[in-house]
This record gives C-alpha cells, structure tokens and sequence, in this order.
C-alpha cells in the first residue's frame, strides 16, 4: 500500500522527524487559507501516486494566496499519466542549500533492511547510483536488535561530511528507522533530505510503501487509502478479494495461479506475439467464488479480447476453479475467447466438470499460448 | 540419495487440525512420509490420521523424535510457529504460509541459521524426495525418481516444469520450490550447494525469477563445475515495479533485472530458455552429451 | 522507582489488561462519589509502599457510598508501617473465583527476563514458590528478540490449566511484557490474576517497580511520582543528587564509595558491635559538593550518633572527598563525633587537607569501625 | 603470565575525549598499558596524548590493530559502545560506565557472547596485570605483580583487598573488577575458570556480593579443586530489599542470600572470611601450607 507525500509527512511528523511547513488542500479556497496560513511563497504540489509530476506540471510556485489558490485550481482534477489529481499539498516555499537522499528498504540479498544514504540527493539519485556508486553509502541493519546507533555513525563517517550536519542526518535515519518498523514499511524515502539557506534541515518529500502483508496490524492505515484516484480496475480487483492484479495496456487477459506461472504466461504470450492486458495470480487455494470473481474482473476491462487461464494446482484444487470459471461465465456475459489450461491437483474432477459445461482444455501451455493469441489477434 | 528430507525423515505437521494443515497431512501420509504427529495449541492429546496432536513443538519432538516439521499455520502466527520449531531443536522447517509479514521473518530467519536449523520458505510449495518423502503441497502424480535436482522460486511453475520433465523421462532427486517472499531461508545457492554434494543428483535445473540477487550468485558458484544444469526466469516481460520508488533500484545496484540473470547464468554456461518445453529438452541433450 | 497500585492498573489498562473497575480518591468526598458511580460493593484499598496493608487495616469494604466514605476517612491519614495514607482506591467490590500469579523480572543468572505463572496465586505466593516449587512456571524471554508466543504457549501448556483459559492468560503475560518493555520496568506483577465468579479475568492487584537508569527515557514518570509519602530523609537525598541512600534503624552513619565498600562497611560496623543508621554510596567519581551534601544528609538523620566516612579511591579522588568534608562541616553545626578512613587515587593530597583542617584520618577500615563504634556507644 | 589482558594488549579508550576517559587514560599510559588510540564520533582525526583518535572503533581497529577496549561513554550510548567495539572484532571489552539501562544491556551482552567478544562490566573498574597492563580505573599503586589470581563484583572493596595483600607481600597476577550491575558479561565462574588455566595463577581471591547466584556457581566449580582459595561476601547485614515484590523471591528460588553463598563456598572448601585482614591473612597460611 502507498500514501501520498502530505500523509507520508504527517507520519514522519509523528515521529519527530522535521518536514517542509504545510498542508494538504481539496480545493482552491482551501489552498489559498492554507497560503495565508503560512504567510509567505508557497509551492503548490499536485498529490498523485506517480513520479515526475514535476515535469508533467504538477507542482507550482506561488508568490501570494491568491497565486496559491490559482495554482490550485490549475492542478486539482488534472491528469497526470492517466491519475486525476484529487489534492494538492500547499507548503512553505524553501531555499535548498544541499539535498541529501535518505532511503530505508529491504535488502533481500543481505536478508535485512538497509538504510541508504548519499550526499547527492534530489532527482537524480538513480543515476548517482549508476554514475558516482561511491557516492551511495549503506547500513545494513542488525537483523535481530534494528538499527544501533553505531551502524549509522559507521556509514555516516565515511561521507567525509561536516560532523554537525551528521549529527543531524544522524537523527533523520534513526526516527526514519523508527517510523519504517513501526509501520511495518517496505520503504520510507526522504529525498531530498534538505539543507536549507536558514541552516534547518528538513525532508523535503516523503515516500512510504507498506508491507500488505502486515497491513491488519495497523488498522490506521485503512482510513489513509486513498481510493478515489487509484486505478478502477485495481481497485474492483482489491473489492473482489484479488490483491495480485496489475493492469497491463494488452489485450490478452491473464489468470493464473502462482506469481512465477504467472510471469511464465506473460512471458510465452509475449513470445508468441500477443499482448497482455492484465497480471492476476489467484494465489495458492483460491475457491469458485475467487476464480468467478477474478473472471469478472479480467472481462470487465474493456480492452480484454479474450482470456486466458493458466492453472497448475497444488493448493488450488482443478475441480474449484472450474466451478468457478462455470460460475463466473454465468455471471457475465461472455462475449470474448476463453482459452483454459488445468493441470495438477483433482485435474481430472476439473476436466470433467470443464467438458460437462462444453469448455475445451488446452493440453499445454504452450497450446493454450498459441491458442489466445491466435483467438485475439 | 536425495537431499533435506528422505524415507526416514520424522515429520511433525504445525498447524495439523487447520482445514489446509489436514487436507495435506493426508496426502503426504498417502505419499508415504512419515509423519510422526502434529501440533496445535489447545488441541494436544487429541489425534489426526491417528497421530497425536502436541500443544507444543517441544513436546511434539521429545515424544516422536521428529527432526523435520512443516507449517501450515496462518501468517500472523508462523515467524512464531518457525521459531518455534527452530528452538525446540527441529533440524529442516518447511513454511508453506503465505502471507507473512516481512518484519517478523527478517530477524526469524536470522535465528533460525544461528541455531543452526533448515527454513524452506515461507510462501513455498515444500520439498519433495520422489518415492521416499513428500514435505509439501504439490501435487504429487508429477513427480518421479532421478537424477534431476531441482530449484525453484515458483510453485506453480515448478509443477509445469516437473510435470514435463517427468513426461520425458526425466526423474528428480529432490525437487525443493525455495519460496518467493522477498524473505527465505533457503537460497538458490544453498540448495544448489547441497544438490553438487549429493551422489544421486547428476543434473540441475534451475528456475528463477526477476528481483533479488540469488540466481546471479548461484550461476557464479556454477561457473567451472560440470554438471548438466539449465535454468529459466520467469517475468522477462514483466513491467517493472511502479511503486518502489528509488531505493529498489539502488539497493539492488541494477543486479535483479532479467537480463542480469540471464547474463550470469550464460557467462557460467548455463543455458536459460524460454518455455518448461524447451528447458527440458535442452537439459535432455546436455544429459545425453554428459553421458549421465 | 516504584509507584502505587491505582498507578499500575492505570498503565495496564493503556496496554490493554483488564483490571478492576475503580478511581483513586485523595479525600473521603471522592471516595463516595465515586462508589456511587460504580454503583456497587466497592473495596476502600490504601495505597501506600508498602505490603501487609491488608493486615494492617487499609483495606475496608464498602456497601454503600456512605459506608464508601467512613472507610475512607479512616484509612486516609492512618499510618502503615511508618508511611502516612494520602490516598485511596476505591474499587468494584470482586468475587474470586480462582487466584493466579503473574509476574515478570529480570533473572540476573539467565542474564534475561523472566515471566513467571503460578496457578497458586495469592498473598503466599513466595510460600508456594518454597512448598510447591512445580507449582511456579517460568519463561525466560528470548534476549533479543523479546518474548515470543511459543514461549509462553510453552509455559503455559505445563500447567494442565483448561485451554480456554490459558488463552487468556496468554495475553495477560503478553501485554504485561509489552508494559514491562516499554516502560524500562524491572518489576510488573499480578497478584492476584484473578478468574471471577462472573467468568471475567482481571488483574486485580497492580505492582510496577522502574529502572531508575532509564527513568530518563520516560519523562512522563516523573508526574507520577509521589514524594508526599516516601521517607523525608530518602526524599531529601535525592533531591541532593543522592541516590543510592537507604535508611536504616541504627545510630552510625556511614558513607562510603561504592556498593561492595559500603555493604563491607556495614558488616564490620555490625561485627564490631555498631548499629548502622544507614547505607550510603556515594558512587564513583564523587566531588566535593557532593561529599558535602551527603555529610548533611547523614546529619540530619536525628537517630545518628556519630559518622563512618569510608573512602578508597578509584575514580574518587581523596582530595575531593577531603574538601567535601571540610565544605560539609562548614555548612553543618558538627554535634556528633566523626571517624573518617581515606585510601586510594589521591590519598595524600586527601590526607593533608584534612590534617590541614584537623581531622584524624584512621589507618585501616578495621580501625575506624572500632573507633567510630565506641564513640557511639 | 596472566588473563585477558598483557603488555602486548592493544587497547582503544571508547570516549578518550570525554572527562573521565581523558583522565584515565592518562593514568594508564603512565602505568605502560599500551594505548594506541581512541574514539569520540566527531573527533576522528584529532589526537589525545599523541594518540590518534577515530570517529568509530571499526576505523580505530582497522588503523591501529587493536585487540581491547575501554569504555567512558556515557551510560545511554554505553551498551551502544560495547556493541560497536564487538562487532569491530575487538576481542576483550571493557565498560567502565555506571547506570546503563539493564533492558539496553539484556541484548547487548547476549550479542556479544555471540560473537565470541569478552565483556567486562558495564559498571566496573577494569582488570588489571600488575606490572603489564592497566584496563581500568584502579589506583595503580597498590597493585603489585604474582601469584594472586583476583575476582570481585565490587570496585572499592577490591582495592581494600588488593591493599592488603600487597602490604602483606601477595602480588596478583590478574585482578578482575566484573561490576555490580545486575547484567554483566564476565562472571565469576568465567574468571575463576580463565585463571585455572593460567599457570601463573597459584592462589585465588573471590569478593562477591548479595544477590544472583554467580557466586553459588563458581563454588560448584571450585569443589575438588585444590588451588589455594579465600572468598569474601559484602552486604551479610544489608537490609532484604524492600521493593522487589514477590518476582524477586521466587525467581532466586532462595539463591543470592549471603548465608547461601557462605554455604557453597565453605562446601567447596573455601573459606568465607569477615574483613580484608582476615581474609588475607587466611590465603597467607593456606599458600604457606600448599607451598606455593
């Protein structure tokens, strides 16, 4: 799950961690009180769960209330990459004198979080990491005790940067530390980490992803969800219990069974030349009910022209996802090709109710690729 | 010979009298594991397929001498239920669980190799010796005795290679699905490791997928060894991740990426292709050539 | 630092545990309003420092909020074991049905905590510990990651207690390690864990001891320490930077620095046939003001007949000490013989400044022991 | 020879630039211990007494090749401190500092035992090998080099001892003070036992305390052993703590009276004496009567 910058603020805030001064408007009355507010320049942010909103015209600077409450009115209800602009966060206008990166995520490799520092934040920190990799230091947190303030001492000294700026980097990356295991984050980025002219050093952006696996343990998080602007169909697939849907701009629609069965679909589909219009893994044990849910799902997105099952059961039983195909092509009206794989687990007991409901299986995977791609092109 | 689990591995079932920790009980008993009991708390004393249930691990193990549990507990309570039986002294945990949570495995997984102890998983099929011990949820008619060990991040499409392997005649020592949360016990390298020392693996197939850094490191330690070995990667085609903002990409220091893999497995010989169909009819040709 | 058990139960209900219904009454008006409220047979418990109060008459019970208010006024006031009553709780008057001990300390052995079930709970619970020690489970938590689920169930499940129970036991055990941890306790204890008639589990006494090294991590304790009722003399010693003073019945002060110095101090004052009035460290590295307040603390306990400094220097330094004693005696009208021993970093310099002034210095703590006990007798 | 520390030991003060580090180490390069640096964060590229001083002890080792290190931090970065020193490699760590949380050290000594590092303390005076090494904060001038192997929980105690034997002509060849707090990472039973093998040690000096039951463990240890012993038992007269509820009582399960460790000593044929006069003068006989 993400949030949006004025949330992921607030949350840092929390936790004692400094931000840029501001607040979050719906309107562009709202926007020009918070302006006031303030009481000087302000910068006008467009909150929208996608990068290089700056580009796209998202964030502008305003000079008075009035400019503010402009500004507003220009960016709310904008569409940027394809996402309406729902807020916009109006904050005090800063003079950056440095912008530092701080990053904490998992590091799978090393089987901990790391926290992640560099003296050249801002925009293009991903290019410092390909270009100037010395410029990128690490922490690899204690994996049992978190992070001790010597494993932050030991990554910061080697920046060679000023020992009072330190200390307070020093402070971010520990209550940014703090602020990720208490939320049971997957991220918490603060770039730029801001050195201002007036010598405060603030996050001058908030990024916080969490760990969906952990979410019902901060029901807090439920009123943050910000449905309104997320995608329609991701959001039908969270309604109907899918959490394992991506929407892709093919035509093939895609369910299976299994991340990696269902990476090898994209992957064969791609191969043969078709396009896939979707990512759904049913998961491990799905029932009918979640396979016709799924179903209805897939052909509810209007640029689907024909679907594709890929089932090899293991937890899943071959016998409930027909059922659930039966039931799920009752429930719409099924107006595409439908091209079915089912092996594993009660197989059999699946095949059967399949060719009682006059449903063919392909007998491969491969066949069955050939076969939508064939039926949609 | 195989490697982890064989005919004469104890096994205790954590999360025994649950709907899915029941349904596979069964089938691996049917298999021909051995399972010695199971646990839940509050239920200790009862039994299930006529073995007795534990509120315990600990008293689970000091009664059957179990030295290998699986776990089907669910994900709010399964770092607890591995720690669990990592302490009480059991030597291979599988976790079959989904879902769990990546703060509580990160320091479970940590202890558990401290204690010296075996995680599989969590979020994986289990493992399976064909004809001696099945200490997972696969469906077991796919899979037949051999010489082919196997690794996997994927269950679903572990299925789909085994089933075509086992089509062609292909056997499998010990087929081990490794699991595909961001967080496991058991690396490629590990079992690949593992497979090189075991006597009755004399070929390995690999599948991998996109994200982290352990096919890279497993082609590595392949790089020089003679072994028939092919390997695939599931999610070429795959968008790359929207929401990971930019520390995902400089943790992994562009290592992860499909390509990335497939460039290291090719630069140790290992050949990676594209289908199940493909994979094992490479690995056929590369058996014959190595005469094995 | 410890707090009293209205305190207790008010930090348990913020975690979660359920304890009696009740509110804490500075005055008897208090006590019978809030009888009133609960609207039942209450229990009019004093809380006070001290165990026995029971025994000692400061628990009454309550019919009516009148007969709430009598109890009141005769406990608030009353003097338990040399500690004046300030206060009350006033609490739901309960039917036991069963009484558990649950408690939760350091096991210095172990070298980690450990939490500690007794299905014999009870006022003799240390006698069950001695008659039926099979009777006392123990859970040593885990020394980095905190206690786990298992090692409870483990603790539990040896009891043989019904399931049904144990589950609520378990989350007694769990929240109480949550408080424990968190407030930096080196005590939390249940007693009585009480099952209720009415099939409710509550905690129905509250015991909370602090690390005082970490009480600077809380600020909030601070507010809930209640000075009115310790001892004047402790209360003053730590008001004087003072901590490690505890008072005694006898007639020797003694100083010293540090514990095992102090304690021998004590033993050879009791071998020779001397009665200490108290015990007080004044720790490593202790200077002179501090040496001076600490000869005035000694002296105004009105029981002190004569004064034992016993100093042998490490991080101490003699001369420090000899100039506490000089500063000290200035600001004190000296009425009780004084019998000082100095070893140790700094010694001579020590020496000579209290030559300089007049003092003897006795040649071995042996020596003074002797002297300082005659001179009291 | 010795324990744990010698002329060769090369030694880091943790905190050279504070008060009381600074003073100290003065004290123990007089004394010939051989400092090589120190570590302040903040401070790295500074120097103290001509030593050069690091911003972290992993950098500090690295330049210097330290094995051992001494803590002034203040109490709340001290577990800190001894963390960082352990996982820098350091070998034998000393912690000077008083009032450190027990819940900070729980973990911190658990960590370090871990990682194969020794802690003395937290709040403790040091060790020191008379003639070699000062580790610590004792008054050096009372200490004299032999035979005396020299174990206490209490700081000024042992110097009361320690002057007393050296008056009476016992030199040490190993003096330990492993603090008073309630968690500490060497006791006494480690001591005694590092001194067995230690062929300089002939004789043995025990200061314990009330409380816990480290003393009761290394009498256990001592029975049959016929090194010449003495011990000693501070706070006989104290008071029983007033404010340790019943957890107190049923966790010792007894253990931790001064009558019970008087009792295990004397089991052990280690005698438990009232004063320092008394107890050095009882180790004088028994080395006359052992010969040694």
């Amino acid at each position: 799950m993400i949030i949006h910058e004025y949330q992921g603020k607030e949350l840092m805030n929390e936790v004692g961690i400094p931000t840029t001064k501001g607040r979050v408007a719906a309107t562009p009355a709202e926007a020009k009180a918070i302006a006031a507010e303030i009481g000087k320049k302000v910068a006008v942010k467009a909150q929208v769960h996608i990068g290089g909103r700056g580009k796209a015209g998202g964030i502008k600077l305003a000079e008075t209330p009035e400019q503010a409450e402009e500004a507003a009115k220009a960016i709310i209800g904008m569409d940027i990459k394809g996402l309406k602009v729902n807020k916009v966060l109006v904050e005090e206008c800063i003079e950056i004198d440095k912008e530092f990166y701080l990053g904490i995520t998992l590091d799978r490799d090393a089987g901990t979080h790391v926290i992640m520092f560099s003296p050249m934040g801002g925009v293009d920190i991903e290019e410092v990491a390909v270009t100037h990799p010395d410029q990128i230091f690490k922490c690899h947190t204690h994996p049992w005790l978190g992070v001790q303030d010597y494993e932050i001492r030991e990554m910061l000294y080697k920046t060679g940067l000023d020992t009072k700026i330190l200390k307070q980097v020093h402070m971010f990356a520990k209550k940014a530390f703090e602020l990720y295991r208490k939320w049971d984050c997957v991220l918490t980025e603060i770039n730029p980490l801001a050195v201002l002219k007036d010598g405060r050093v603030v996050a001058a952006d908030a990024k916080i992803n969490f760990d969906d696996n952990a979410t019902y343990r901060h029901p807090q998080l439920e009123a943050m969800r910000e449905v309104a602007e997320e995608d329609p169909l991701e959001r039908s697939a969270k309604e109907r219990g899918l959490n394992n849907y991506v929407r892709l701009d093919g035509e093939v629609g895609i369910i299976g069974n299994g991340a990696g069965l269902v990476m090898g679909t994209l992957d064969i589909v791609a191969r043969e030349g078709g396009k896939p219009a979707n990512f759904l893994d049913v998961g491990g044990g799905a029932n009918a009910a979640l396979v016709a849910n799924a179903l209805g799902l897939v052909l509810s997105d209007p640029n689907v022209k024909g679907v594709l099952f890929n089932i090899f059961g293991g937890i899943t039983r071959g016998d409930e996802v027909a059922n659930g195909i039966v039931q799920g092509v009752k429930q719409v009206e099924l107006k595409v090709p439908l091209v079915i794989r089912l092996s594993g687990t009660n197989e059999k007991e699946g095949r059967a109710i399949l060719a009682e409901n006059g449903y063919e299986v392909a007998a491969t995977m491969e066949e069955a690729a050939k076969k939508i791609v064939a039926l949609t092109r | 010979m195989s490697i982890l689990i064989n005919k004469n591995s104890k096994i205790l079932v954590q999360g025994i009298t649950g709907k899915e920790g029941g349904f596979h009980t069964r089938q691996m008993i049917e298999y021909g594991s051995q399972i010695v009991g199971g646990c839940t708390p509050g239920k200790g004393g009862t039994t299930v397929f006529d073995r007795p249930v534990f509120n315990t691990v600990l008293e689970g193990k000091n009664k059957t001498g179990a030295d290998t549990s699986i776990i089907f507990v669910p994900a709010a309570g399964a770092a607890d239920a591995v720690l669990e039986a990592a302490h009480a002294g059991i030597k291979t945990i599988v976790c079959i669980t989904e879902g769990v949570p990546i703060q509580d495995m990160v320091p479970v997984a940590a202890e558990v190799k401290r204690l010296g102890a075996r995680l599989i998983g969590p979020n994986c099929p289990g493992l399976i010796t064909p004809g001696e011990c099945k200490l997972g949820i696969m469906p077991a008619h796919i899979f037949s005795p051999g010489p082919v060990g196997f690794v996997s991040r994927s269950g679903t499409l572990t299925y789909q290679a085994v089933d075509e392997l086992t089509r062609n005649g292909l056997g499998q020592s010990t087929c081990v699905g490794i699991g595909g949360d961001p967080v496991i016990g058991t690396s490629f390298l590990d079992c690949v490791e593992m497979f090189l020392a075991d006597p009755a693996t004399k070929a390995l197939v690999l599948i991998g997928e996109i994200g982290g850094g352990q096919e890279e490191e497993a082609a590595r330690f392949l790089e020089g060894k003679d072994i028939p070995c092919v390997a695939m990667i599931a999610g070429r085609t795959a968008p790359p991740g929207k929401r990971m903002g930019h520390a995902g990409a400089i943790v992994s220091g562009g290592v992860g990426t499909a390509q990335g893999k497939v460039d290291a497995f090719m630069k140790a010989g290992v050949p990676v292709l594209d289908t199940t169909q493909e994979l094992v009819a490479e690995l056929k040709k590369r058996m014959a050539t190595a005469k094995v």
